[in-house]
């Protein structure tokens, strides 16, 4: 039992934490995120250089066959730095759909294009309709002799305007809730009857509704077997599930110890707020919180790493417990920041509206506690 | 004991559905709907409730008031808050006017409540600085006597509305001596005197309702003064006492609630709705009987203080519940929006038509815990005032 | 709209508090509470000269006709004291059934003996398979020719050892949940076959388990309707409940006061600890608790007494909010005066034990939630 | 990083599992159900670990330690409360000797240690006084020498099981002068000694653990004083960080909720079971992950105190997190039984077997977050000592 970092674990994080520390302010942060794009092709770039966009996939692949807990250690970092690069949205959701059931010729082109920089890829798997069902899918898709044509809408795309390509959850047979039918399809962002309508999001970030309306795709669109995408879209879930409360421990972490650091500063009454006791105990309820979600995130991509039977259970603890303590944390750290706290000039506003987002991205602390109960039934 | 509505309760909660039936317009509901304010509608609105006669219903009768029983205020507010329409904008009619209608000069009231009244002249607050928020009277702002006139220099921080305000109600520091309270005073400026500058404080919620106010050798013409001077934190503080009824916001939250509860009965999910979900549905159950509480112990509070005694130690609670119990009604429906609730529109619905205004009121509403005397101020106000700790 | 008692509900409060104040501190409430019979006789001769023990009933039946807030007044001042003479049982409850469908006879018989100290009646509602389901009732009484015979068994019988009479609530038709087909009976409890076994309750009262094998009553044990009992044993519920959080609200004034009492003399590191800010905003929660508790009473008392149509909710919200906030109120307590607060030489724990029984009676904080959740769907 | 048992983990856990099903019986398991423990039980179910040399996994290897690995411990731990073994008494093997082992001379090691690894003399804690709780450091019971002999005069309050003790080590004071942690030795102290005296405290659990212990002239030789006079505080502090795996009481807790979730899941309530319950059920839920939380918080705390490093930030939650998820797991229990939580059977079950035995569990467990330093110094501690406030 040991929850030591080997060699290479270490560097990794020594270099996302620097990247951060020296190129991510706070104020940089913000210059991206209000670019045209809403990040910078440069630190996108230097994420190539770096590595850091083949970290999961394997040697085969090109890449050096990182597992969750490199994952882990590259988010905590990010949720540090509030990064808006669309790492979670082209390397752990597309990536992870391509290397999972991509053919030879996908991942060799696909995948290559992830890792040196030159391709962005978005997941278009959410539907209006469908609130937090990953098999609530209504577009459809008809096959034909060519490949299929595609019709139907699909909402908050992430990083969905920046995209070169979609890789779309379809619905090719079955009702709009079944689980079988579903189908994943690789389309060219800027393939005829592709209408990409860019969105800003509250945190800063990017998303885009997309239409399809009779897009044809050909055969070869096709990534994995038709029908069967499920089981692969609940597992790519499950590792997004793992980077993102990955990076919201990491913005917890900074919200507790920048509202202590705050505290020390602001003076009231002639003296620095953080003498009041009662701060104090709110601060480490926070620090407490912190911790706590930190111990389930180990939990989680330890058991998912070792591919334990509970890893179900560990997955909805985790995304349970970080959608709460995580407003919790960030809402008690917005309040000790007084009015500062409700302004754009202190980055702690911008922590809160990144975990609200994280709640709500791939199931909220409700949907994810009720089905934490469901397994945990006695 | 009785909480039942009299005859004439009910024939006048008729009269005032009537007349919001046919001026809540939707134009009229647009005038506020989360963060900023719509200042057009908001003048239009006001001038027909003034036309009315019931823009001002705790001013005395004689001068704009109403003469309204409690419960017809209670009735009055709740209809309002049940219609949709926008509240009045408070810093003139439920602020500044209070001030200067109890320690104004004739010259003064004759000067300033009638445009008030009339929503011609728009107000805003100038107290908190950065230096001095919840400990107001560490205030910094600096009014020199020159001849007639006082010179201002300093600043304000957190002013609503300053943008789009003609008058701005202050307090400066005239002396430096004795305790820190008693050396303030009551100032109404022209945001028009040169020296005033207006600056946009960038909020959460993307929209623009702070500002802070910078004063650099404005000159204030020593009439502009309330009362006396130094005596400025007196009559500062009756006005915080003053209004009551409005500072839990219960009418408020009860329609906020009430949109929720709709929203969550109608929005599809899977094969059914989302109010179906038990968890969502204890939530909101929660905060509604939190609410219920909380409508009586304003009740209570009002009626002690329409009955002449002291508001009890129940009204001390009214604005850490109040905003508490917004927050948690602005938490839900976020959550009820879902995905949505997190995508900034430029004014198209996406998903649900909820979701914009709800995230701008969940944002901005962060605020309400800290301003008007942070709740841990309130709290230790309580812990003192009420409990003798 | 007033919250002004009348002269008459301020002398009947005066007249409680002060009997409360000067009769019934907490050692002579112990002293009560551990005696044979769980409580003062002499006490309840006390109550029955000073009226108390009229006061819901209508003139006709001999009281003075008090309505909810009179009922309110009195238990808000017993819940202060923790007074343990089973008023709520003899008076509150059968004394409420046989107010509503009692008979001329019954009335001018039990009523009266209730009214004069003479009778005590135990409410036989509770059945251990039935949860907080009041219609769940599985003891039967066959009917012939002479009247009924009762088989079954009920628990948690409140003063069941020293009533005179139970009013049993038995099934005469239907299934064991249904509405239709529950009945009640007057029983003497030295009737052949009644089986009464004494029990202590936690919070230092008196219950009983009460088995019926083949009890024989006549017909005119019968009170109200045949099978028609279970509307007057909601509304008797409901004004039970009125009573119950009356007391619980008593309780809560109590302990927080008796809290910042205690923080005021107990000395740590030097100090009070009553300057201990963190302390200091826990007791303002208390304060907000009570009040807030005390407003929802109100609410339902008066809404109680007006017929209004929001009665329901108002009740269901009260027990609810009384459950949680009692319970928070009183673990606070505890917490706050440290070890003291685990002995049975201050009062506090046992405030916490009745109030977890209130929460208990007549269906918990969760089970009102849902209650009030249904009867206030949009 | 790597959680997975190795191998040998597995087969120790078979060799733990084997031994816990063969020994652990019902009557075992009465030895400790909630307050009140059996002492001759107790002694019975410790010999028989003695006998199989796990009855002190924490001592030295060479003295009658286990030198089981942190993993080891783990399993152990967690197969014990599985298996519904009752945890053994602490004072002696937990507490107490390794103040001996660490501070005592060979002398005194030789005396005490072997009677406590075989569980023949009882022992119980004598630090808090009336006055002199959370604040430790100003107990007052005093003791002067004479001659060869300590006399102690005093009192010591909230000693667990002091009824069934054989020796009660104390803090005394030796000293009034210099700070007040640095005039204090560590005594131990024979309770047959002439002068002391154990008087039972009632508590609100009606049962029996607590007590008070006044010293009236206690004579107590030189030699059963630990290391140096005036230095009890250090030794005494180091027993308070020595002792992490157990304070959290995360294998109990398990335990506790599974047998909740197993209730649940079998009471019958109207046409279906009590774990129907959507509220309870996501109440149940919450604290279980909280509960799997602090499991992991906890295992951090170990590893990182095993590697050789100082106990990491985590460390200092694991009382707080740990009695406040006791005391949820012991609130939903009562919520569960309903009814029957509140009747003192005397012994014999009334409704549902849980009842008794939950309700004394609650009404005890609220102790856990005032001793041993109550929540509130945690908060203080952390406060300064992590977060630097």
């Amino acid at each position: 039992m040991n929850f030591d970092f080997s060699e290479e674990q270490t560097l990794l994080k020594d270099s996302v934490a620097k990247f951060i520390q020296n190129e991510y302010s706070y104020e940089a942060r913000q210059k991206n995120s209000q670019s045209d794009a809403g990040y910078s092709e440069k630190n996108w770039s230097t994420f190539a250089e770096l590595g850091w966009l083949c970290v999961p996939f394997t040697e085969e692949q090109g890449g050096i066959g990182g597992g969750p807990v490199e994952m882990m250690i590259m988010m905590e970092e990010f949720g540090k730095g509030l990064v808006v690069e669309p790492y979670f949205s082209s390397v752990v959701l597309s990536g992870g759909l391509l290397a999972k059931v991509g053919n030879e010729n996908q991942q060799a082109e696909l995948i290559t294009g992830i890792i040196d920089g030159s391709k962005k890829i978005a997941f278009a798997y959410n539907e209006s309709q469908a609130r937090f069902d990953l098999h609530n899918v209504a577009t459809q898709a008809e096959k034909n002799d060519q490949g299929y044509v595609i019709n139907g809408n699909k909402s908050l795309v992430l990083h969905g305007a920046s995209a070169d390509l979609l890789i779309v959850s379809v619905r090719t047979s079955g009702e709009s809730l079944d689980r079988d039918g579903i189908t994943l399809l690789v389309v060219p962002a800027n393939a005829e009857g592709v209408t990409v309508k860019a969105t800003r999001t509250l945190d800063g970030q990017r998303a885009a509704e997309v239409q399809f309306a009779n897009v044809a795709v050909g055969s070869d669109a096709l990534l994995g077997e038709e029908g069967k995408a499920a089981s692969v879209i609940d597992q790519v879930a499950d590792e997004a599930i793992l980077a993102l409360c990955a990076e919201a421990v990491g913005s917890m972490e900074k919200l507790y110890k920048d509202t202590v650091a705050y505290t020390k500063e602001r003076k009231q009454f002639g003296v620095a707020i953080s003498g009041f006791q009662a701060l104090q105990h709110r601060m480490v309820d926070m620090f407490t919180a912190h911790e706590q979600c930190k111990s389930l995130l180990l939990r989680a991509v330890l058991s998912y790493a070792a591919g334990d039977s509970d890893v179900a259970k560990n997955i909805a603890a985790l995304k349970y417990q970080v959608g709460v303590s995580g407003q919790a944390v960030a809402h008690e750290a917005v309040q000790i920041h007084g009015g500062m706290g409700m302004t754009d000039e202190m980055s702690v506003g911008m922590y809160l509206k990144r975990i609200n987002m994280i709640n709500t991205l791939f199931g909220n602390a409700d949907y994810h506690l009720q089905r934490f109960a469901e397994l945990s039934a006695a | 004991m009785d909480i039942q509505f009299t005859p004439e309760d009910i024939a006048f909660q008729k009269e005032v559905r009537a007349f919001l039936s046919e001026n809540v317009t939707d134009e009229i509901r647009r005038g506020y709907t989360g963060g900023e304010v719509d200042p057009d509608i908001m003048v239009k609105w006001q001038k027909i409730l003034h036309k009315k006669g019931w823009v001002a219903p705790n001013w005395p009768a004689e001068i704009g008031g109403t003469g309204w029983t409690i419960t017809q205020k209670y009735i009055f507010e709740n209809e309002c808050a049940d219609s949709g329409a926008p509240s009045v904008i408070p810093f003139g009619l439920k602020m500044v006017a209070p001030v200067i209608y109890t320690f104004g000069s004739d010259e003064q009231k004759k000067r300033f409540l009638p445009d008030i009244l009339e929503s011609n002249v728009w107000w805003c607050q100038g107290y908190s600085e950065p230096g001095a928020g919840s400990d107001l009277a560490a205030l910094q702002t600096k009014a020199e006597l020159d001849g007639d006139h006082y010179v201002v220099n300093g600043q304000k921080i957190w002013t609503t509305y300053a943008q789009d305000a003609d008058w701005i109600f202050c307090l400066v520091r005239t002396s430096s001596e004795g305790k820190r309270q008693a050396g303030i005073s009551f100032l109404l400026i022209d945001m028009k005197t040169p020296g005033v500058e207006v600056r946009k404080i960038d909020t959460i919620d993307n929209q623009h309702t702070l500002n802070e106010v910078f004063f650099d050798n404005v000159r204030v013409p020593v009439e502009n003064r309330i009362g006396e001077e130094n005596k400025g934190w007196t009559y500062a503080k009756v006005l915080l006492t003053h209004e009551r009824t409005a500072i839990a916001g219960v009418a408020q939250s009860k329609k906020g609630l009430q949109k929720l509860k709709e929203f969550t009965a109608q929005e599809k999910v899977g094969a059914g709705v989302l109010a179906d979900d038990p968890l969502l549905a204890a939530k909101i159950a929660k905060v509604e009987i939190d609410l219920m509480a909380l409508e009586y112990t304003e009740l209570r509070a009002i009626a002690s203080v329409s009955a002449g005694g002291a508001p009890g130690p129940e009204s001390s609670i009214l604005k850490i519940r109040g905003t508490e119990i917004q927050q948690a009604v602005s938490e839900l429906t976020i959550e009820a929006c879902g995905h949505y609730a997190h995508i900034l529109n430029d004014g198209e619905a996406i998903g649900n038509d909820m979701s914009w205004v709800a995230s701008a009121k969940y944002l901005y509403g962060r605020a309400s815990t800290i301003y008007g005397g942070s709740n841990e101020v309130q709290k230790n106000i309580i812990a003192k005032m009420v409990l003798g700790l």
